[in-house]
């Protein structure tokens, strides 16, 4: 079967439980086990060639751009953990089936566990180390979900959130020691970086590629420090614990450094790191094991200790250890699985797993009873089991390792911790099983059914017959595992028969076992002397940490991010005029080359108007309708100047424009607050003006160091001054670059007015269908108000202004092409117009008379506009080509037509319905019940006593 | 008369940023269209300045003309502010009728939830 | 002429009135001819695509007037990969905020979404500087509408804000313009480049300036540091839906800045040496971690996947930043990814508020808590760069490229703790939102800076309509990994015709240099 | 000696429009700086009128119209909302 | 002869310069508001008319060319100046004059601005 | 037949007016500009009419020529007197005054032309009409009798836009 299957089965098999899951518990189950079961037999298939010591492969490029290609090859230490990870998984779905209750969800179980299974898979099986650290993480991610499985339970959710972030976290480590390991070699495929050795140990970057991936391995591993996240894991359900934190997961980091080990190994570097890490935690996990009262806890951290052990032995980069290590991950893998499903039967059958309550149980379940001895007392290392047999190798080989030249280290702190994990193995069967029968057990214990036994007693067996013929039944398998991990080279001598003779290691076995025996028979006094030492817990301390990250995050964000805009704006402010500086600085400025013009009498009488006005705004601004006063100077002298400068037409939109905001403004402050009041402090308001001044400055400087500069090219304005009659039919120039040659720029800016209108209509409607509209009802006005709202003289002047205005209005729109006007600034006179009306007559009475609705005038407006433009795709031109020509109609003289006045059209329209829309939908706010006249002005004589004459004028 | 159009857009650039540094959301909006003033006079003058010769062709003699580009550039830019200008007011006075504040600031703690009270 | 190219700009602006006008009172029609136009889009943009994937160089002489005399729109594989990347997010958007029914809380919904995506378009469209400019108010005033859409005091209050902080960009936008045309004389980018590389090299000082400010502008749209203060109050209190479709906003100023410095002021133009190059890869590394910052410290889930647009972007922009072919290549990847995962988290952040609020504290269950938390741990997973998802090749690829660059140990660093943190805040969100909620009422020990708060009344269940939407963005995302390798192959391609300026310019220009 | 009346007139008129902003600077009520303004902007309708004459252009006339023309709204506007506080009622 | 036109515009000229000056003046001088009031008067009527005049007769008379669009402003100028005055003074008599300063509005007892059933508790002119 | 003038021209006046402005607007006599002011000037009253609802009807023009040249040579002379007011009359010999002017004039525009006339003539500013808009409430700079004012008033302008318009 093609790796490719293999990998990709169990993540197929994921699929089925959640879909299966309505079917039934057993659907999920087996669709579960059948997936497993075929990913496992195409494994085995593979058997013939692995054994030969072949290598399988099967390549896909994926990235080739990255390196990153679905690359995988099976050999054999490949070939061992999948077998390990199918195999006991295949166990684990069949135990879990019995495991879980009712209530737990199986589906969403199982679907979790195949793809825990499919990452795993992948990992053993990567030829890519991209496509490694993929699965890597993806192991981190499928156990942050299994552990996490039991939501209700804080312990679960904590433990899988720890899992993640040291796991996860190491992963991030790795990948950049992988990409490191990649850019040395110049591949990331691993056949091609095993290859490799001298090249990688002489590069500069091996270190810290050493160091970071081995973080990764430590961290997965849980290897010291990073040790104390697995017993938190644990608060998974037992298969869950079995599998992962046992046999598979935790095994990754150390296939991992088994699977690096021709390239990074044999350095003192990895000696040290190694070895040492190794050997602590070893000796760690053992002492805290011991004195663990959770079936669990304890072997969790007799886990971890066997971890330090096989580590250990990876470290010291023998050959005859790297032997040593393979075949105690085989032994380890079967006896501890086969533990921990005795530790999840006796808490299933007693419903609880604290060893202090416990005991006696050989009677009441016999079968686990023994399946447990078994298992337990290979883990104590005793013969005639295969535990044995792996740890006389590990004690031999300590006794040839110097650890900085001392020679009884590493021997001697191997020895304690043997000493320890055959005690707490003691344990596990003498206060679990032996000792007196209780009768206060949480539930009436007995033997299972045989689904929940059979998988570890299959181990169990498995565990004896190693133990017993270990050459016949493993030995080919270690030796073509070993040659794999020691990188195809000839393997060392080595033996794996029970009897050896008396070597140190026998001495040290049987001192052990001893050992371990006499603490246990202390175990009361031990454990009151343990239980006086002050033990860090490192939940807690986890735990502190990442609480404390989190408050200082949340305290720099809610700091950082204040909500202040005037500091966001200093910020901006102060980083662009910076930024600026430093452009300039950087750069050469060019030599003056135009003669400023000189400055006449009324350009200064318009300067010194304009400096009062702006100073003047921002001394009174808190007085906010003199401030707009103030802008109206501004807006004035802005425009004259326009003008002054040769721009007519910048002039004429400038005052029609500052007429139609102001009135916006003033709309709005009728609701508003008229004063600003005094909320920043004098220094504060000093710097604000430093700053503001600078920045003054800086914008000043730029526009004046450019004027007094040529083009350093010839400008693109030439050719429009040149074309604008020939092409564009137009004297104008400004109109016709506005309606034509830069056309596309004038039909977005209409669309922006015709969404600012919008925006504010929808505003209007969003707002008055608020609460807030009982508020504008019942509000007072800022002051008293006076009589007669619509003066009678304003009427009847508006009565004359507003034809004359709409006539103005036409003059503007039709010159524009080729005079000072246009689209643009004809919409906003007829605009100003109809809103002369609205103030003379009020709102409502206007209204009334309205012939045009708004949002209809924008839309053509947009659309006549687009329609124009269209027009040109029909004689082949590109979008808003345009065109003109000449009508003669005698007696009249010749005029001319072009299509840009329709586009200016559009813009007359858009612009006429987004100022009405606009202010029509402020002047909603004011609108209060009543307020409707039916006449146009409050006082008219006229109406009160009529002369006769003009009784029927009245009445028509 | 270089020198006074570029101390003039300085001025106003320097008001306007002092203004948008204000507390309140009405000084801002005034200092928002300080700024805008400014930097239409600064993009118009990048056409550099010249009298008495306005972008209209003249059929019958030769004459100078100013840059018209810029021109054209300055009334889209006042045509969009004005429209930018008539939202931000809108919004400024929904924003006070709504919570009865003018301030412009808002505290970190305002986005928890607020986006559900509309619904 | 191939007027395919403008069709992206001309549909909706004719759409959206259209709308406005004959179906403002239909909300029904509106929909129906809103997800129509959003296909029909879409059909333009893989058209586009396709004609641009072969790598010539297209141009559209708006008016018929001739570069760089009149407005160009530019069609070359990047602005085609854009424009596609628009169309493919504003399917699912519009679907969701019909389905939500978000587009029936306030007017107008439909013509100012719309209006938006016609100002993307025509941003990554168009071959002239200060017809940018236009665009990019286009979509901005469409944004503010869009932002403030159904009211509400607080979210007006953050518009005001925003639009008050857009309108400062804006201004230094013109500002840029005035400089760059004061000293080259022109507007059309293709020309400015030209002159760029052409400019005396005694009188630079005024080009760079403009060029900086230019920079500042796009820099402001990315939300980069420290000019990104606009966005997280902004994105936290607009409407979700809409905030998942300001997702390509941010990505307009990247795109911005890709377009200016790879043309006109590229890595080797002398004129403008150093003006990106010396900040810009520092403030996208401060970007990034304030952003993962910002992820921990949120408390509320809006404000937090915020901040993962944030971090994306930090990531983004130090791809952008190192200014090489792969290291483009890589960004145009990570712009598609980050993209569609920051949609997915505010649709899903939505999914989640409309239940229970968006406070990141434990509450009693919500309706279809499985499902939407499986959907916020796949956001979850592609937001923070996790295997197997896009996020991660993403990551990957940024860090493979920065090998070589110069401090490229910080990026890696920055990058990768950026993405332990990240994980570590959305593990924390999403285990009290969803996991957490399940015994509310026995509180552990654990979290003790989250205090209890009040479950909303559940609503009425979602219709499968926007969770039909929602895995749409899923799919985009699984696509996108799957699909790795022909994406980073065009990618590649794109970056490629980037560096080559010189086809670009004499495109448009006809080859007069 | 039209140049010279012309510049006399320049002078007034410059005059005229500073004391016009002196006025609106210091004045104690807002009706009186609207009063000034509406008057700055008259005498402005002049002195453009005026610098057309000189220069013999005819490019202000226009927008001195509109001036003369809309000026008044916005003085209307602020007097309104003196009065009524709503200027569109 | 134009000699004469140009004596003419000249005169037109420093009438209006003179009037143009004297109303911004009189705004300064004069105290009372309402006063003030009757300056800008002078600054329209003789003020631009001086000009607008000069400016017609400059055009009519020495450049030989009918041009009358200076009217226009003359035009708008009347029509509109009248309301502004209106609405400040209305303003004043709102603001500083009770219903006693003023004379009696006849058989309709109240003028205008002052016929108007005030609203209770409302903050008085907080402004300026 | 008058009903289809009406038709066509809802306001003559309005209508000849605004070919004025048109032609003044052109600033040139030509045919064009009639014609276009024309066409113009009989569209624009069709829009603006609803908002002009009862228009006086003009009588008696030679009075209207009449009284435009009174008004002109009273601004004239009231322009100088004011002016030597303003200059050397001190505020404390100057005697302001309210004037009330009790008006026959009831047609809301003749009362408009009268109040703007009494404004644009310097030292008098319309200021209010009563509540119901039988008086005229006058403002006036320096006026030690200002009976005799109203009475000025009430003859040179009253009396004839009384004749122009009902
Ligand atoms: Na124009
Ligand atoms: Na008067």
């Amino acid at each position: 079967m093609s790796l490719f299957l293999i990998a990709a089965l169990p993540f197929l098999g994921a699929v089925f439980p959640a879909l299966l899951i309505r079917a039934g518990r057993n659907a999920a189950a087996s669709a579960a086990g059948l997936t497993t079961f075929l990913a496992l037999m195409g494994l085995l298939i593979h058997i013939p060639a692995v054994m030969r010591g072949e290598i399988v492969t099967a390549r896909f490029d994926w990235i080739p751009g990255l390196g990153l290609n679905a690359n995988f090859m099976l050999d054999g230490l490949g070939f061992l953990f999948a077998l390990l990870i199918l195999g006991i998984g295949l166990l684990i779905i069949l135990y879990a089936r019995f495991y879980l209750s009712r209530e737990d969800p199986m589906g969403q179980f199982y679907t979790y566990l195949l793809l825990f299974q499919g990452a795993m898979v992948g990992i053993v099986l990567s030829d890519n180390i991209l496509l490694l650290l993929i699965f890597w993480e993806l192991t981190s991610l499928s156990s942050f979900l299994l552990i996490g499985y039991w939501k209700h339970l804080p312990e679960g959710r904590q433990g899988a959130r720890m899992a993640l972030a040291v796991t996860g976290g190491g992963g991030l480590a790795m990948i950049a020691g992988m990409l490191i390991l990649g850019n040395i070699v110049g591949s990331y495929d691993l056949s091609v970086i095993l290859q490799n050795k001298e090249l990688i140990q002489a590069s500069p970057y091996y270190l810290p590629a050493l160091i970071l991936i081995l973080l990764g391995c430590f961290t997965k591993s849980a290897q010291f420090p990073f040790h104390f996240w697995l017993p938190h894991a644990m608060a998974a359900p037992t298969p869950v614990s079995a599998y992962l934190h046992s046999a598979t997961m935790v095994k990754a980091g150390l296939f991992l450094m088994a699977r690096m080990w021709p390239v990074l190994s044999g350095t003192d570097a990895w000696f040290y790191i190694v070895a040492t890490t190794g050997l602590v935690t070893m000796l760690l996990g053992a002492v805290i094991a011991a004195f663990k009262d959770d079936l669990k806890a304890l072997l969790a951290f007799s886990t971890v200790s066997h971890l330090g052990l096989i580590t250990m032995l990876l470290g010291f980069g023998t050959k005859f250890a790297a032997v040593a290590a393979v075949f105690h991950i085989i032994n380890h893998a079967t006896f501890k699985a086969a533990l921990f499903m005795t530790a999840g039967i006796v808490d299933h059958e007693t419903g609880t797993r604290d060893i202090k309550r416990l005991g006696g149980l050989r009677h009441l379940m016999p079968v686990t009873f023994t399946i447990g001895t078994i298992a337990a007392l290979s883990m104590a290392g005793l013969p005639p089991l295969n535990g044995f047999l792996s740890k006389e190798m590990m004690l031999e080989e300590t006794v040839h390792t110097t650890w900085l030249h001392l020679h009884y280290l590493v021997p001697g702190l191997a020895l304690v911790a043997a000493l320890f994990s055959a005690a707490y193995s003691f344990r596990f069967v003498g206060h679990v099983f032996l000792g007196p029968e209780r009768n206060d057990y949480p539930a009436h214990p007995h033997d299972p059914p045989v689904g929940l036994w059979i998988a570890p007693a299959f181990l169990v067996v498995l565990v004896i017959l190693i133990g017993l013929n270990s050459a016949a039944i493993v030995g080919p398998l270690v030796a073509v595992v070993s040659s794999a991990v020691i990188g195809g080279e000839k393997l060392p001598y080595y033996s794996l028969k029970l009897w050896h003779g008396f070597t140190p290691a026998l001495f040290m076995s049987v001192v052990a076992t001893l050992g371990g025996l006499f603490l246990l028979g202390l175990h009361k006094h031990c454990e009151r002397f343990w239980n006086t030492l002050p033990r860090p817990e490192a939940k807690v301390i986890f735990e502190a940490l990442i609480n404390h990250f989190t408050q200082l995050s949340r305290w720099i964000t809610d700091e950082l991010h204040n909500g202040v805009l005037s500091r966001y704006a200093i910020i901006f402010v102060a980083f662009t005029v910076g930024l600026g500086y430093y452009a300039y600085t950087t750069g050469t400025i060019g030599v003056e080359t135009r003669i400023p013009l000189p400055a006449q009498f009324i350009p200064i009488i318009g300067w010194i108007c304009l400096v009062g006005a702006t100073l003047g705004i921002m001394w009174f601004h808190r007085n906010r309708l003199l401030s707009l006063v103030l802008i109206g100077v501004v807006g004035l002298i802005v425009s004259v100047a326009f003008n002054y400068l040769s721009a007519p037409d910048l002039a004429l939109t400038q005052i029609s424009v500052e007429v139609v905001t102001m009135i916006l403004l003033l709309l709005s402050l009728n609701f508003l607050p008229t004063e600003t009041p005094w909320d920043s402090s004098a220094a504060r308001r000093w710097r604000d003006a430093a700053i503001s001044v600078v920045a003054g400055i800086g914008s000043g400087a730029l526009i004046y160091a450019i004027m007094l500069r040529d083009f350093a090219f010839p400008t693109i304005s030439d050719f429009h001054l040149a074309n604008s009659y020939k092409g564009g039919g137009g004297t104008n120039v400004v109109n016709v670059i506005l309606v034509d040659f830069r056309g596309f720029d004038t039909f977005g800016e209409i669309i922006v007015l015709g969404i600012a209108a919008l925006i504010i209509f929808a505003l209007t409607e969003a707002v008055l269908g608020t609460n807030v509209r009982g508020y504008l009802l019942n509000r007072k006005p800022h002051w008293p108000q006076s009589g007669d709202s619509h003066p009678l003289m304003m009427v009847v002047a508006t009565r004359v202004m507003m034809p004359i205005a709409l006539m103005v209005g036409a003059y503007i729109f039709f010159r524009g092409h080729n005079q000072p006007g246009g689209g643009f600034i004809a919409g906003l006179i007829v605009a100003i117009a109809f809103l002369m009306q609205y103030m003379a007559s009020g709102y409502t009475w206007a209204i009334e008379r309205q012939r045009f609705y708004y949002h209809g005038t924008i839309g053509w407006g947009v659309l006549i506009a687009a329609a124009t433009g269209l027009g040109a795709w029909f004689n082949e031109r590109p979008f808003l080509t345009s065109d003109f020509g000449y009508i003669n109609w005698p007696p009249l003289e010749e005029f001319e037509w072009a299509t840009a006045m329709l586009f200016d059209t559009g813009v007359f329209l858009a612009v006429l319905g987004a100022v009405m829309l606009a202010l029509d939908s402020l002047s909603r706010f004011a609108w209060r019940p009543g307020m409707a006249q039916e006449f146009p002005m409050d006082i008219n004589p006229l109406r009160d006593d009529p002369p006769e004459q003009d009784e029927e004028k009245e009445q028509a | 008369m270089e020198a006074l159009v570029a101390s003039a857009v300085g001025i106003l650039t320097a008001a306007g940023i002092f203004l948008i540094l204000r507390r309140r959301t009405f000084p801002v909006i005034l200092g928002l269209s300080l700024i805008t003033y400014a930097v239409n006079v600064f993009l118009f003058a990048t056409g550099r300045l010249a009298l008495n010769a306005p972008a209209v062709l003249n059929k019958y003699e030769e004459v100078p003309y100013t840059d018209p580009l810029p021109q054209a550039l300055v009334l889209t830019a006042i045509v969009i502010s004005f429209g930018m200008t008539a939202v931000i007011v809108m919004i400024a006075l929904s924003a006070y009728l709504s919570s009865k504040d003018d301030h412009i600031d808002m505290s970190p703690q305002d986005s928890v939830d607020a986006p559900g009270e509309d619904a | 002429m191939n007027h395919w190219i403008v069709a992206p700009i001309v549909l909706p602006a004719i759409l959206a009135p259209f709308i406005i006008m004959v179906l403002r009172y239909h909300l029904d029609l509106q929909r129906i001819f809103s997800v129509a136009g959003v296909v029909a889009l879409l059909g333009i943009a893989l058209t586009i695509t396709a004609q641009a994937s072969g790598g010539d160089i297209q141009v559209y002489e708006l008016g018929d007037w001739p570069a760089p005399f009149g407005i160009v729109m530019v069609l070359d594989r990047l602005s085609a990969m854009m424009v596609l990347l628009t169309a493919l997010l504003a399917l699912p958007i519009v679907l969701y905020a019909i389905a939500s029914g978000w587009d029936d809380r306030g007017k107008h919904f439909h013509a100012l979404f719309h209006f938006q995506l016609m100002g993307v378009c025509g941003a990554f469209l168009t071959g002239d500087a200060f017809n940018l400019f236009v665009f990019f108010e286009v979509l901005l005033i469409a944004s503010y509408g869009l932002m403030t859409h159904g009211g509400g005091s607080v979210r007006l209050k953050a518009g005001v804000q925003y639009v008050a902080y857009n309108l400062l960009g804006s201004t230094l936008f013109l500002f840029a313009l005035g400089t760059l045309y004061g000293v080259t004389g022109t507007l059309n980018m293709a020309d400015i480049a030209l002159r760029v590389a052409e400019i005396q090299a005694e009188d630079t000082a005024l080009l760079r300036v403009g060029a900086v400010l230019l920079l500042l502008v796009f820099c402001i749209k990315a939300a980069v540091l420290p000019l990104h203060f606009w966005l997280p109050a902004s994105y936290a209190n607009a409407p979700l839906p809409v905030a998942a479709l300001f997702a390509i906003m941010t990505k307009v100023g990247a795109y911005s800045i890709i377009r200016m410095y790879t043309l006109a002021f590229g890595p080797e133009v002398e004129a403008t040496q150093g003006l990106a190059g010396d900040w810009l890869q520092p403030a996208a590394l401060v970007t990034l971690a304030v952003g993962a910052i910002g992820i921990l410290g949120s408390q509320h889930i809006a404000r937090m996947v915020a901040f993962c647009a944030i971090a994306s972007m930090g990531t983004l922009l130090i791809a952008i930043s190192l200014f090489t072919p792969e290291a483009s290549a890589a960004a145009l990847y990570y712009v598609f990814h980050s993209t569609l995962a920051t949609a997915l988290m505010f649709l899903v952040a939505d999914l989640v508020m409309e239940r229970r609020g968006g406070a990141i504290t434990p509450m009693t269950p919500m309706a279809q808590t499985g499902l939407i938390s499986g959907l916020f741990f796949v956001g979850a997973i592609a937001m923070a760069g996790m295997p197997p998802l896009s996020g991660f090749i993403g990551k990957l690829l940024v860090l493979d490229a920065a090998r070589d660059a110069p401090g490229s140990s910080s990026v890696w660093a920055v990058v990768l703790i950026g993405s332990f943190v990240t994980i570590v805040g959305l593990a924390r969100a999403g285990s009290l939102i969803f996991w957490k909620s399940h015994d509310a009422e026995h509180i552990g020990s654990e979290d003790t800076a989250d205090e209890e708060a009040t479950p909303l009344p559940a609503p009425e269940p979602q219709t499968g309509l926007a969770f039909t939407s929602v895995f749409g963005l899923v799919a985009g995302l699984i696509l996108l990994t799957i699909f790795a390798g022909p994406a980073l192959n065009y990618t590649s391609q794109t970056a490629e015709q980037l560096f080559t300026p010189e086809h670009y310019i004499s495109a448009v220009l006809g080859g007069e240099e | 000696m039209i140049d010279y009346a012309i510049y006399f007139a320049f002078t007034c008129f410059g005059a005229a429009i500073l004391m016009c902003l002196w006025r609106i600077i210091t004045a104690d009520g807002v009706g009186t700086r609207v009063l000034a303004l509406d008057t700055m902007v008259i005498n402005t309708i002049a002195l453009m009128i005026l610098y057309g004459l000189d220069q013999g252009t005819e490019i202000f006339f226009e927008a001195a119209m509109i001036i003369a023309m809309l000026g008044f709204v916005s003085t209307v506007a602020y007097a309104r909302f003196m009065l009524r506080g709503n200027i569109i009622e | 002869m134009t000699f004469f036109f140009e004596l003419l515009i000249t005169v037109f000229l420093i009438v209006s310069g003179i009037f143009g000056f004297v109303g911004s003046f009189g705004m300064i001088k004069l105290k009372d508001p309402m006063s003030r009031l009757h300056a800008p008067t002078k600054a329209t009527t003789l003020g631009v008319g001086g000009v607008l005049l000069a400016s017609i007769c400059h055009s009519v008379l020495l450049e030989g060319k009918l041009s009358l669009h200076e009217l226009l402003i003359t035009l708008f100028l009347f029509l509109t100046a009248p309301i502004t005055a209106l609405f400040i003074a209305k303003w004043h008599v709102h603001r500083h004059e009770k219903p006693s300063d003023l004379p009696d509005a006849g058989e309709d007892e109240l003028w205008a601005t002052h016929a108007v059933e005030q609203v209770e508790d409302v903050p008085d002119h907080s402004t300026n | 037949m008058i009903k289809l003038l009406r038709r066509v021209f809802p306001h003559p006046h309005l209508t000849f007016l605004l070919t004025v402005v048109w032609v003044l607007l052109a600033n040139n006599g030509s045919l064009n500009s009639l014609v276009f002011g024309l066409i113009l000037g009989i569209i624009i009253p069709f829009i603006t009419q609803p908002y002009w609802p009862d228009q006086p009807k003009l009588r008696n023009w030679p009075m209207i020529v009449e009284y435009l040249l009174i008004v002109l040579w009273d601004i004239v002379m009231a322009n100088i007197t004011v002016a030597r007011i303003i200059l050397f009359k001190r505020d404390a010999e100057r005697q302001p005054n309210w004037v009330c002017i009790p008006l026959e004039l009831r047609t809301p525009e003749a009362i408009t032309v009268l109040a703007g006339t009494i404004t644009m003539t310097p030292g008098t500013v319309s200021c209010d009409l009563s509540a119901q808009g039988h008086n005229l409430l006058v403002h006036c700079l320096d006026a030690p009798d200002p009976e005799a004012v109203r009475d000025q008033i009430k003859q040179r302008y009253e009396r004839r836009l009384k004749e122009i318009f009902e």
